[in-house]
């Protein structure tokens, strides 16, 4: 057997979990760390690899750990707000919907049916976009690289209608808690209806390309599936456990912010497998669509944030000619509206799987403790499971159909 | 709700005295259990065949850091038969604190106890893999504890940019 | 019948020029700088586990050996298919054969299972 | 009138070999794959159809820094990632230039706290600071722009 040079031997903490195959130097241990071009973000894989195939798969995550819940307690709750855009960074306007939700659950605000339908579609509308950069990501790994320029293509469409209504791309903080920031402009119908006439053709286009094509069902079809039982015990959700036939949706399980009106079905599939996580996610672009078509139909009139004021600041226009709004503005803005003592545990549905805010006020104006419960965290610990016997290319593959986002891991 | 009731009515009566009290706050019921009755109870939520608690939807702790029983462990349980949420709460010292594993009844409390013991310091007796999972592997302290420091830098404005740029570690080529 | 080969002789001579020159040039000219740090091997960004130089499957040579074969094949076809016009019915019966023995040989090592990994 | 003149009328452009040789390296800046957070999707957008950065000679990520001239930090440093960040930049071959995308890498933008470094110029030399939380695709091309003009006024002292 080689003898390892005494300073690159496998790091201490590491060799209970490697097969004792891996100290006598049979089988390689290999970093697929963090700056690797298919870990979607800095995930570290540590490799025990047996020519191609996968022995042991050790994912090391924290390269992206930002402090966010340490960095909320300092900020009042409004102004914690803008902390979750960034926790999953492509699914902003999910995470700032589910705070939200949390503090008016904590706070116990109403929320105005005009601001609930808003968020409806702008959740789905991010869903959409997330799925597209999901796509993109998991064909490029695939070698389909027209795929990524097309879908890219169509989010840049969702990104202009986040910028009409709310002034920026990615990082919107439009959904604020009582409602939304501003109302919708005009221009924002006409562009959606263009938009939601047009995607269900650019994916049927890209199902042409992709749904029957040997080279994908070759990469996909087959690759670790996983049965419906150990996959909730994994503690994956979204479309990973509908991929292996639950249809476990909490917008139809447990409807929040008014998404019991619409109707929509929820796409399932049965082996669990890479393909049926690429076919659930398709159908629930158009499932999105559809809700987002049924909101903006019936789209309600009224006010667009509640005008409790003892939570949401007032508009301008009213600090001209009323004192209490001046008062009620001087102290949402500086000191933030108060919170009881208690906790409180809101779960929403984001693109990845469940979603959770657990939000502890202290009677004050900062947040006691903020948890997000995030489905990638789960997705990535499910991934020395999913990935064990099989092929480094299939790793590959496995990954993206993960679709972690590491901010979303990490916070 | 049949359901909920039925949950704190069995914790009650298989655990007796350690259960400390049922809290309901905004529609969520929570047990609040003493630390070492955590995964008997647990596994009693999960094989129940009607209540059925089969999904681990969150594991974390809170650090109320003057009181006495400083850490509290929260954990939310999911059905998803029932379609409903249980929560659990578990007060633990300050002075070496110290929990049993549940990992055995849910696997996927693996990482999150690894996240609550890199956070706040609290170890889980029996954790398959009780290493640090978010912060580098040699990082001293517990960072989401509430006496550890924010790690404020001072903000450079153009009165104090100087003597702050001086004070910066700038990487050289 | 020389004047022929001129061109290519022209074109081996320049390619070969120009590629000792880009390499050449590069290599007295370009700054060097190599410390330490820069020549420990890459491996995403984290210290290498073990050392570089290690037993590797004898698959990969399998799979490296067989590669080889078929594509000496291709380079065969390319003359062929360039002059099949003059050759005639004569070149096709020829490269046929020469397609079949190496056909005889694919098949034989797929089902040894030579392609599939393990 | 010096030597350009004479050749110049004699239909021969001289140029002196350093600017020759800085307008050769902002031809094809070929930029490492290292997106980090948020600001990778707004890089993966620059790179997309739309506001297209291989226009500027930015054709490939390539995935490992041996062959790549340009590291643009895209995204947020923690402080488990800032050796793994020091450690390709001295693995990237000698004519090599950083570019800080977005806030969080320029300064740590909204996190001022323990986990992240504050600001990447304290791990690597930084060429020039893109501002914007993500930055738009425009606003990073217009910083790669700046890195040229910036590459062409190289003197050729530090070089040979």
């Amino acid at each position: 057997m080689t003898a390892f040079p005494a300073e690159d031997q496998i790091p201490e903490e590491l060799r209970p979990l490697l097969s004792e195959r891996a100290l006598t130097g049979e089988t390689i241990v290999l970093n697929m760390g963090p700056q690797h071009p298919s870990t979607h973000g800095v995930l570290r894989l540590i490799l025990e690899l047996d020519g191609e195939r996968i022995i042991n798969c050790i994912p090391d995550i924290g390269f992206l750990h930002t402090g966010i819940e340490k960095n909320m307690e300092a900020k009042t709750y409004e102004k914690a707000l803008v902390m979750t855009d960034r926790t999953d960074y492509l699914n902003n306007l999910g995470n700032n919907l589910t705070y939200c939700l949390a503090i008016e659950k904590l706070v116990e605000l109403d929320v105005p049916p005009r601001a609930q339908a808003i968020r409806v579609i702008m959740v789905e509308l991010q869903r959409i976009a997330s799925h597209l950069v999901w796509l993109g990501t998991h064909a490029l790994d695939l070698a389909a690289q027209s795929v990524f320029l097309y879908c890219f293509r169509e989010r840049e469409v969702i990104l202009d209608l986040f910028e009409l209504c709310s002034g920026a791309r990615m990082m919107t903080s439009y959904i604020r808690p009582g409602g939304v920031w501003r109302d919708l402009p005009e221009e924002f119908e006409p562009a959606l209806k263009a938009f939601s006439k047009d995607l269900p053709r650019r994916l049927d286009q890209y199902e042409a390309i992709l749904t029957k094509n040997p080279l994908w069902l070759d990469r996909t079809v087959g690759i670790s599936p996983i049965d419906a039982e150990t996959a909730l015990a994994q503690g994956l959700t979204g479309p990973l456990l509908r991929a292996a036939g639950v249809p476990f949706d909490l917008r139809r399980t447990q409807p929040y912010s008014g998404y019991d009106q619409y109707d929509f079905d929820i796409p399932t599939a049965d082996s669990g497998d890479v393909y049926d996580r690429y076919i659930v996610r398709m159908q629930e672009m158009r499932q999105s669509l559809r809700i987002i078509d049924q909101a903006m139909e019936d789209l309600p009139g009224g006010l667009f944030r509640s005008d409790n004021r003892k939570f949401v600041p007032p508009p301008r226009s009213e600090l001209g000619h009323s004192m209490e709004a001046v008062i009620h503005h001087f102290k949402l803005w500086t000191e933030g509206f108060r919170a009881p003592h208690g906790s409180v545990f809101v779960a929403t549905e984001s693109p990845r799987g469940v979603l959770g805010c657990y939000l502890v006020g202290d009677g004050g104006p900062y947040p006691y403790r903020v948890h997000f419960r995030t489905p990638s965290f789960a997705a990535l610990q499910a991934l020395p499971l999913l990935a064990k016997g099989c092929l480094i290319a299939d790793l590959v593959a496995i990954i993206s159909s993960l679709d972690p986002v590491l901010g979303d891991t990490d916070r | 709700m049949g359901i909920l009731e039925q949950a704190t009515e069995l914790v009650t009566r298989e655990m007796g005295d350690d259960v400390l009290d049922v809290t309901t706050f905004r529609g969520e019921t929570t047990i609040s259990l003493k630390p070492m009755a955590i995964s008997m109870a647990v596994k009693l939520l999960r094989d129940d065949p009607d209540l059925n608690f089969n999904f681990l939807a969150m594991l974390t702790a809170v650090d109320y850091f003057p009181q006495e029983p400083r850490f509290l462990v929260a954990y939310q349980l999911y059905s998803l038969s029932n379609n409903v949420y249980l929560g659990l709460q578990v007060p633990v010292s300050g002075k070496g604190p110290e929990l049993p594993t549940i990992e055995s009844v849910y696997p996927n409390a693996n990482w999150h106890e690894r996240e609550v013991w890199d956070m706040f310091g609290i170890s889980f007796v029996g954790h398959t893999d009780p290493r640090r999972i978010l912060m580098p592997h040699d990082w001293e302290g517990h960072p989401l504890r509430k006496d550890y420091p924010l790690g404020y830098e001072e903000v450079q404005f153009s009165f104090n940019f100087d003597e702050i740029d001086k004070r910066k570690p700038y990487a050289k080529e | 019948m020389q004047v022929e080969y001129l061109p290519i002789a022209v074109l081996v001579l320049v390619s070969t020029l120009m590629a000792f020159a880009i390499v050449g040039l590069g290599h007295l000219i370009g700054p060097k700088r190599a410390s330490a740090r820069k020549l420990e091997p890459y491996e995403s960004g984290m210290r290498p586990i073990g050392p570089g130089r290690r037993q590797v499957q004898v698959h990969f040579y399998l799979v490296a050996v067989l590669f080889i074969l078929f594509d000496i094949e291709i380079v065969f076809l390319l003359p062929w298919a360039v002059s099949l016009r003059k050759l005639g019915l004569f070149g096709i019966i020829e490269m046929a054969v020469f397609v079949v023995i190496l056909l005889v040989g694919y098949v034989y090592a797929w089902r040894r299972g030579a392609l599939e990994w393990d | 009138m010096g030597l350009e003149g004479k050749s110049a009328s004699a239909g021969a452009i001289t140029l002196p070999l350093e600017k020759a040789v800085n307008w050769a390296r902002t031809g094809a800046m070929w930029p490492m794959l290292f997106g980090l957070a948020c600001c990778a999707i707004e890089m993966m957008s620059a790179q997309a159809a739309d506001y297209d950065m291989s226009r500027f000679g930015m054709e490939l990520m390539r995935g490992s820094p041996r062959q790549s001239d340009l590291m643009i930090v895209a995204g947020r440093v923690s402080r488990k990632m800032a050796p793994v960040l020091r450690r390709l930049y001295d693995q990237m071959p000698e004519p090599k230039w950083v570019v800080s995308m977005g806030d969080c890498a320029s300064c740590s933008g909204v996190f001022n706290n323990y986990a992240l470094v504050q600001g990447v110029d304290e791990v690597v030399p930084v060429d020039v600071y893109v501002a914007g939380c993500p930055p738009r695709p425009e606003a990073l091309i217009h910083g790669i722009l700046r890195l040229h003009e910036k590459v062409r006024q190289e003197p050729l002292t530090d070089w040979i």
